[in-house]
């Protein structure tokens, strides 16, 4: 591996005259942790070259020090010929032409749409003063010109859904018409249609000669786009090929194989009811019905911010219902907080999508971050009795195989993406929860923990819980559900028996006479 | 920026509804409104708050606090008062000496990665101890011309000094380093990634705070003739009260320095109008206290209708 | 991580012992420590209040009068009297436990900043104590506090100092062992994710200003033993100086790091070092300086945030 | 409120107004000095001649300019003040002068020379107990200073004052001086630190706090030294041996009713009784062995209390009786008679 590494720029470079980008025997480490380690990579002008690899496999770290957000502890970065190594400052590389979107979202959520997408260079008046009043207009043409017309530039970032946020910090990069553009995870938050609208926007650069740069955890994407491919592992470059097949990639990827990407649904849904929604009103809902089954997978689809997102929230008591009944079991529930939906009589769990923000305690311990949901489930009088503790969390963490038998006194902020979702979901089965609200749960996992969750996903269903699943790639859901759900302008728009198999059917069912929506 | 502007105009709220009460107080009690007299000890008085709230609320801007504003006064107040009356150029000195320290405070948070309100809670403790060094006990003075081009009490030269004031603010706020103040207080590791010099602002923030001081620590010694060493310490909870009557927000990225100057006016006429509505002396701290949580309580129910009306 | 904070206020408190003790021989004297302990024990009781608030990114700016309202409480409720003691100190913690439930609704369930509410807060208990106790010229404000109290500070190991271990020890077995220190810790690290686990941060963060106030009282209280009577102003030196300790003791000012083991070697450095400032007859403006200037040493040595890259 | 109550009660034609502003009412001797004022309003002769009001500014010198201000509109006679900063108030009293208000400021007074003081003697006062502890200790042995709240004209005054007759006297050694706030509770817990590393002492020299001195003495069982301090009543307690051990000392106090010598002051100028000028009156002196309960010390008064709220002796400024000082009700039946000396 070391050695393909050495070889790899070799035969990725033509001269480096020509290259657009170039980094060479780059290390980087965070405290302990060695997230690069003499990692090389090289893209040039006019393609568009896919980053591949793991979670923790190093690609956004490639990716800040190629931007100059962070220092590399050593090795070089050349961007067009030009040594920048030791110049550590974003402003700088993108003077040099260099625009990176970055997969933690960069957008200031209290500044506006107009303030986000001029912060740097704002329309200045005689005496060089900012012209506050032009600010929002000139957003506004920026927007209109890469087709975006759904955003208003005078939001507050804030109130913004991931997906538009997502948007408008993608606008932010494009907007200078960059020579290099980089882009972490991009298609991360985004719908297909956004997605579709995004690979327009990364050829069109292409074909006028700007390096395009991404990342993602969807082989169909890099498929579909990426001229070039490079496969990272373990903080090292592993391989880049013109053409790969997925296959071949995951094996690169992880060093393991897998069979087909998608585990069959063997099991079928029980008869009785285990959480009925009638005339749902919260957020953007405006009455949902529906029944979930014990043994069922219910998928949740339709384009982002339909009202995914409320329906998961407003079941788990995160959010206020306006109107509608929850039933459990059959008997009417009034679930007023988390901590109403998690009581044993209820018994939901709600996994989150943005595990940094919503699920994870990062400086506290694997075991502080599992123990969460049940910590009175084990305490007597108040105290918490740790050997029964220890024993839960391991089994759990041997069960889910976390952190590759790391002791559980680690910090979780130690652990990769995949491992850290996974400590997320470990903390939800130990509630034993009957019903589990599983929201984008493989976001910016990669394929190896995906593949895990899906098998998990499926025996869970096996054992006789219900699941209402949600994910920003319909391709999940139409494999992994008994039945999905299409909802539009938060109504229920379509019911699919499943396995759909083929995504396009949601994605129609989505967009069907909704679209002046 | 729309949120933002609701909360300033909160902080006006604020300042309209005790200029109402002040008139209607004072009037009911002396039986005529108040005279250019009052209106004007009001804005010589109210002047050295003015500017360490301005400076308070850059800080807060960014997120962070200045418990060190108290000291800063001191000491400037300190050498203003021994200084001034040989050479008017001191008065100069006294402005570097203000923004020295704050930029020491800059320093320090922005490059030492020290929590501003524990920087700041040190820097408090030496500036006052400077203070006391070249001040011992309260005395010293001012030149007359310099009282009566500041703080004259005849004519509202203060109104110049309010203006430009004002004015420095909105030209800063038009400047793009008034953009990354905003940038930083909403997200600061955002704002690195996008290209905003994070430490180089903070740096200047804190020093233009501590030149804030040194100004308003010259107003202090022009208003009273003379300087004390211990004149900064009210300023450490006054200005942090003014800046959130003002609504700028604590968690920093929303507000405005325009805000925390009506927040500041309106502590000085709330003290007016407990003097007027004739309350035990012993009971005023009260009143204070709960002048201030209400006003800042009609703030965040406002934001939060405001949040509500938006969503839904 | 937060465990090594501690290691490091400790190493603080020893390192300004020892220093006193070369230049100032018989300084580190048993003698000479137990009194310092003593004398940092009250800062030790408000610190371990303004330690649980921090813990959640709060803060508690009540303390000066919430304190000193609590002491008069006790002695005029007592007047002195053996017998009415235990009503007394019931009374007096009660108060402490209302405002600080003020407070804590304030910040929980009105949304006001910690600052602002705990700030007001302590201007309407001044105003409180100072109206309802005629400015302490009341008729029952010359009364003493009951003798038993005063006995606290009596004897070769005073039984202050027994009280003060057993509030270290109260504090570290409710942040350790117990569900509500462990959600604690969660609540101050990500209030989100807590709430989202089932955790009622609400409930949590009302329960922390609740036991701030306690403290605040319950430093009140053993201040009017020590002195045998309350004055106006008995709580102010003690606003600024227990957010020093509690620094200084390693816990995190934006919350969900620290233990109270530290804030107890934290109070007993920023007393060892004022108590050395003055027996080297520093002046007063030069122990200003010193002591902002130790404080800066130590904020550097482990008082520092992460890097951004 | 009784505050404002003569204010807003008798708003009868010939009666002039006095105000008085006071820094702060944070600790008990400003509460005493402003409850004697209230007694003293109350009772004749300035009942039926002065409308007096009271106002506080939370040691605050913006908000006190705020109220000197104010009272400048009321149009009021004369304004009797004991200020935040000596120096912080010049500009509003000039203001004040400038339209014929008569201004009185005692305690903390202020400098600006167009205002009348009422105040006793700082320098003297550092110097008589300094004295005191020398005679008593025939020129030798070790002296601790408690010094006051630094920065501050008094305290300033005070230690010069100490200093100068230790500093005379090469027999007395001053082994420690640090500060105890002018705070009991604060004297308390600095002295018991310091004491571990302190020789034996034989005088102690303090500022204000001298009850808590004594306590640390007492808890540390170290041999009660010489005592020279303020008026605290809990001082006074150990001096008349109520409280043990029996302390020799001498105890001098600001007195609490230099506002009412400032009020008689301030009527008799505006009335025209008595020359524009300033008045030092002496201290109330008393010593252990001249102990009166009720008179110089109080049993049933807080320690915090200060005792000299009342002249004593023959030729005294002012009698004022307890509950002048504890619920600013006036004294029964009496006339108040002001001694303000001859000028
Ligand atoms: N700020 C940080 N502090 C500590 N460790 C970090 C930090 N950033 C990244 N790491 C670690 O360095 C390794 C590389 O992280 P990086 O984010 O580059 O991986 P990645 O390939 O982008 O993973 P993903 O696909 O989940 O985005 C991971 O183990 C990560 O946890
Ligand atoms: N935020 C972080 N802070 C500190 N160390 C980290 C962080 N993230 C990851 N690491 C460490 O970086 C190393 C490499 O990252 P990586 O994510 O590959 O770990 P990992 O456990 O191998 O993940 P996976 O098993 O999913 O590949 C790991 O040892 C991980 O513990
Ligand atoms: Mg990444
Ligand atoms: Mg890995």
């Amino acid at each position: 591996m070391t050695e393909t590494s050495s070889m790899a720029p070799a035969q990725a470079e033509p001269g480096s005259e020509t290259l657009a980008v170039r980094a060479s025997g780059v290390d980087r480490a965070f405290g302990g942790v060695q997230a690069l380690r003499d990692a090389s990579f090289a893209a040039r002008p006019g393609e568009i070259h896919a980053l591949a690899g793991e979670n923790g496999a190093g690609k956004s770290t490639l990716i800040k020090v190629l931007c100059g957000l962070i220092k590399a502890d050593k090795g070089t970065v050349e961007i067009f010929g030009t040594e920048v190594s030791r110049v550590v400052e974003p402003a700088a590389r993108r003077r040099m032409g260099v625009a990176t979107a970055f997969q933690e979202l960069s957008l200031l959520p209290d500044l506006t749409v107009a303030e986000n997408l001029l912060l740097q260079d704002p329309p200045r008046g005689r005496l060089g003063l900012v012209q506050r009043r032009r600010l929002a207009p000139a957003a506004e043409e920026i927007l209109n010109r890469y087709g975006v017309d759904d955003i208003d530039p005078r939001a507050t970032a804030a109130d913004l859904s991931v997906a538009q946020r997502q948007v408008v910090e993608l606008v932010r990069v494009l907007a200078g018409e960059p020579r290099v553009v980089i882009l972490d995870e991009p298609t991360a938050a985004l719908a297909d249609r956004q997605v579709d609208w995004l690979a327009g926007h990364m050829r069109r650069l292409r074909d006028a000669g700007s390096c395009v740069i991404f990342t993602s955890h969807r082989w169909r994407e890099i498929e579909s786009l990426a001229d070039r491919v490079t496969v990272f592992r373990n903080g090292t470059h592993v391989a880049t090929r013109d053409t790969l097949s997925e296959a071949e990639a995951v094996t690169l990827m992880s060093g393991r194989s897998f069979a087909g990407a998608y585990p069959q649904i063997t099991t079928e849904p029980t008869d009785d009811n285990a959480l009925s929604v009638t005339n749902l009103h919260s957020g953007r809902l405006a009455g949902v019905d529906f029944d979930l089954r014990r043994g069922e997978i219910l998928g949740v689809g339709g384009l982002a911010g339909q009202g995914q997102r409320d329906l998961f929230l407003s079941l788990f008591g995160a959010q206020r219902v306006r109107r509608g009944t929850i039933a459990v079991d059959g008997k009417a529930v009034t679930i007023r907080s988390p901590k109403d939906a998690i009581r044993a009589g209820v018994g939901i769990a709600y996994v989150p999508e943005d595990r940094k923000a919503e699920g994870l305690f990062l400086p506290l311990s694997i075991r502080d971050n599992i123990a969460a949901a049940t910590l009175s489930r084990r305490a007597t009088a108040g105290f918490v009795n740790r050997g029964k503790e220890r024993a839960v969390v391991k089994s759990i963490v041997d069960q889910l195989n976390i952190g590759a038998g790391r002791s559980t006194n680690r910090a979780a902020d130690t652990l990769s993406g995949g491992n850290q979702q996974k400590v997320v979901m470990a903390r939800w089965l130990l509630t034993e929860a009957r019903i589990l609200l599983l929201f984008d749960v493989t976001r910016g996992v990669d394929a190896a923990t995906k593949h895990d969750i899906y098998e998990l996903v499926g025996t869970l269903a096996a054992q006789g819980r219900a699941i209402l699943y949600y994910s920003s790639e319909t391709e999940e859901i139409a494999h992994l559900c008994h039945r999905v759900l299409v909802l539009r302008e938060g109504r229920v728009a379509a019911e699919l028996a499943g396995p759909v198999g083929d995504a396009e059917r949601i994605v129609a069912a989505s967009i069907k006479e909704g679209q002046d929506a | 920026m729309r949120d933002a502007l609701r909360r300033v105009s909160l902080g006006y709220l604020v300042l309209a509804a005790t200029a109402v009460a002040y008139i209607v107080v004072y009037t009911s009690r002396l039986g005529r409104f108040p005279t250019s007299f009052d209106y004007l000890s009001i804005l010589n008085t109210t002047l050295p708050l003015v500017f360490v709230a301005i400076g308070q609320s850059l800080v807060v801007l960014t997120g962070g606090i200045d418990l060190s504003v108290g000291g800063m006064v001191s000491v400037c107040v300190a050498v203003t008062a021994t200084t001034v009356s040989s050479s008017i150029t001191w008065l100069f000195v006294v402005l570097a000496i203000g923004t020295a320290c704050g930029a020491l405070n800059g320093l320090i948070v922005a490059y030492g990665r020290i929590a501003p309100i524990l920087t700041t809670l040190a820097t408090l403790s030496i500036f006052t101890g400077l203070g006391l060094r070249v001040l011992p006990v309260p005395g010293g003075s001012i030149p007359q011309e310099v009282r009566l081009v500041l703080t004259n009490p005849a004519t509202p030269t203060g109104l110049i000094w309010l203006g430009l004031a004002v004015a420095g603010w909105l030209v800063l706020r038009r400047t793009r380093f008034g953009m990354r103040v905003y940038a930083i207080g909403s997200d600061e590791a955002s704002a690195r990634a996008v290209g905003v010099p994070a430490a180089a602002v903070k740096l200047k923030v804190y020093a233009l705070s501590g030149l804030c001081s040194a100004l308003a620590a010259v107003f202090y010694v022009s208003t009273t003739t003379s300087g004390d060493a211990n004149a900064g310490n009210p300023f450490i909870l006054t200005s942090i009260a003014s800046v959130v009557v003002g609504g700028v927000a604590f968690s920093g990225g929303r507000g405005s320095a325009l805000g925390a100057v009506a927040g500041a006016v309106a502590l000085t006429l709330v003290i007016d109008i407990l003097f007027f509505s004739g309350i035990d002396p012993l009971y005023q701290s009260l009143f204070q206290g709960l002048f201030l949580v209400v006003a800042v309580l009609l703030g965040t129910v406002a934001a939060l209708a405001a949040r509500r009306r938006r969503q839904a | 991580m937060s465990s090594r904070r501690v290691l490091y206020a400790l190493g603080g408190t020893v390192a300004v012992l020892l220093v006193g003790a070369i230049l100032h021989p018989g300084f580190a004297s048993w003698s000479s420590l137990r009194v310092m302990l003593v004398v940092a024990s009250f800062t030790g009781f408000v610190a371990a209040g303004q330690m649980l608030v921090v813990l959640v990114g709060g803060i508690d700016l009540s303390i000066p009068w919430v304190l000193n309202g609590a002491a008069i409480v006790l002695t005029t409720s007592s007047l002195g009297q053996t017998s009415r003691a235990p009503l007394a100190i019931l009374l007096a913690l009660g108060v402490g436990a209302l405002v600080g439930l003020g407070n804590g609704m304030g910040v929980a369930w009105l949304g006001v900043p910690a600052v602002v509410m705990t700030l007001g807060m302590n201007g309407v208990m001044q105003g409180l104590t100072l109206g309802l106790s005629k400015g302490l010229t009341c008729a029952s404000c010359g009364s003493y506090a009951p003798e038993p109290l005063r006995g606290l500070f009596d004897g070769a190991l005073p039984a202050q100092l027994f009280l003060w271990a057993g509030v270290g020890l109260f504090m570290t077995v409710l942040l350790t062992l117990t569900t509500f220190g462990r959600r604690v810790y969660a609540v101050g690290v990500n209030p989100r994710a807590a709430f989202l686990s089932g955790v009622g941060v609400r409930g949590v963060t009302v329960a922390l200003y609740t036991l701030s106030g306690v403290f605040a009282a319950l430093a009140g209280i053993a201040l009017v033993a020590y002195g045998g009577q309350p004055s106006l102003g008995l709580g102010d030196p003690y606003l600024f100086e227990s957010i020093a300790a509690v620094v200084v003791g390693g816990v995190s000012i934006l919350g969900g790091r620290g233990h109270y083991l530290g804030v107890i070697a934290g109070s007993l450095t920023l007393v060892a070092v004022t108590t050395f400032l003055q027996a080297q007859r520093v002046p007063e403006y030069g122990r200003l300086m010193i002591y902002g200037l130790v404080i800066l040493a130590i904020l550097f040595a482990y008082g520092r945030e992460k890097a951004h890259d | 409120s009784d505050a404002a109550a003569p204010a807003a009660s008798g708003e009868k034609a010939g009666k002039i107004k006095i105000a008085l502003s006071n820094s702060f009412i944070g600790n008990q001797w400003r509460v005493e000095m402003e409850n004697v004022y209230k007694a003293a309003c109350a009772m004749p002769p300035y009942v039926d001649q002065v409308e007096c009001s009271v106002f506080n500014a939370g040691n605050d010198v913006s908000t006190q300019s705020r109220q000197i201000s104010n009272l400048i509109s009321q149009g009021v006679d004369a304004i009797v003040i004991n200020a935040a900063s000596t120096s912080g108030l010049n500009g509003v009293v000039q203001q004040a002068c400038d339209r014929g208000i008569v201004i009185v400021s005692f305690d903390n007074t202020v400098d600006n020379q167009c205002g009348l003081t009422v105040n006793t003697d700082q320098i003297k006062f550092g110097q008589q107990l300094a004295q005191f502890i020398v005679d008593e200790l025939n020129g030798q042995g070790n002296v601790v200073m408690v010094t006051g709240v630094a920065g501050t004209g008094a305290d300033n005054d005070r230690n010069k004052g100490a200093k100068e007759v230790f500093a005379a006297n090469p027999g007395i050694k001053v082994v420690s001086s640090y500060t105890g706030m002018w705070d009991s509770a604060t004297a308390q817990r600095a002295t018991s630190a310091q004491l571990p590393n302190l020789p034996e002492i034989h005088g102690v020299w303090v500022s204000g706090g001298t009850d808590g001195v004594i306590k640390a003495f007492v808890a540390a069982k170290r041999p009660m030294p010489v005592v020279g301090g303020e008026a605290e009543n809990g001082f006074r307690k150990f001096m008349a041996g109520i409280l043990t051990p029996k302390v020799n000392g001498m105890s001098i106090g600001q007195p609490p009713f230099l506002s009412v010598i400032s009020l008689e002051l301030a009527r008799a100028v505006v009335k025209g009784e008595h020359p524009k000028s300033s008045i030092t009156i002496p201290f109330p002196v008393a010593t252990s062995d001249k102990m009166v309960p009720g008179e110089t010390v109080f049993p049933d008064l807080p320690d915090s209390f200060f005792a000299d709220f009342t002249d004593s002796g023959p030729n005294a400024t002012v009698i004022l009786c307890q509950e002048a000082a504890t619920d600013g009700t006036p004294c029964p039946g009496k006339t108040l008679d002001v001694n303000l000396g001859t000028p």
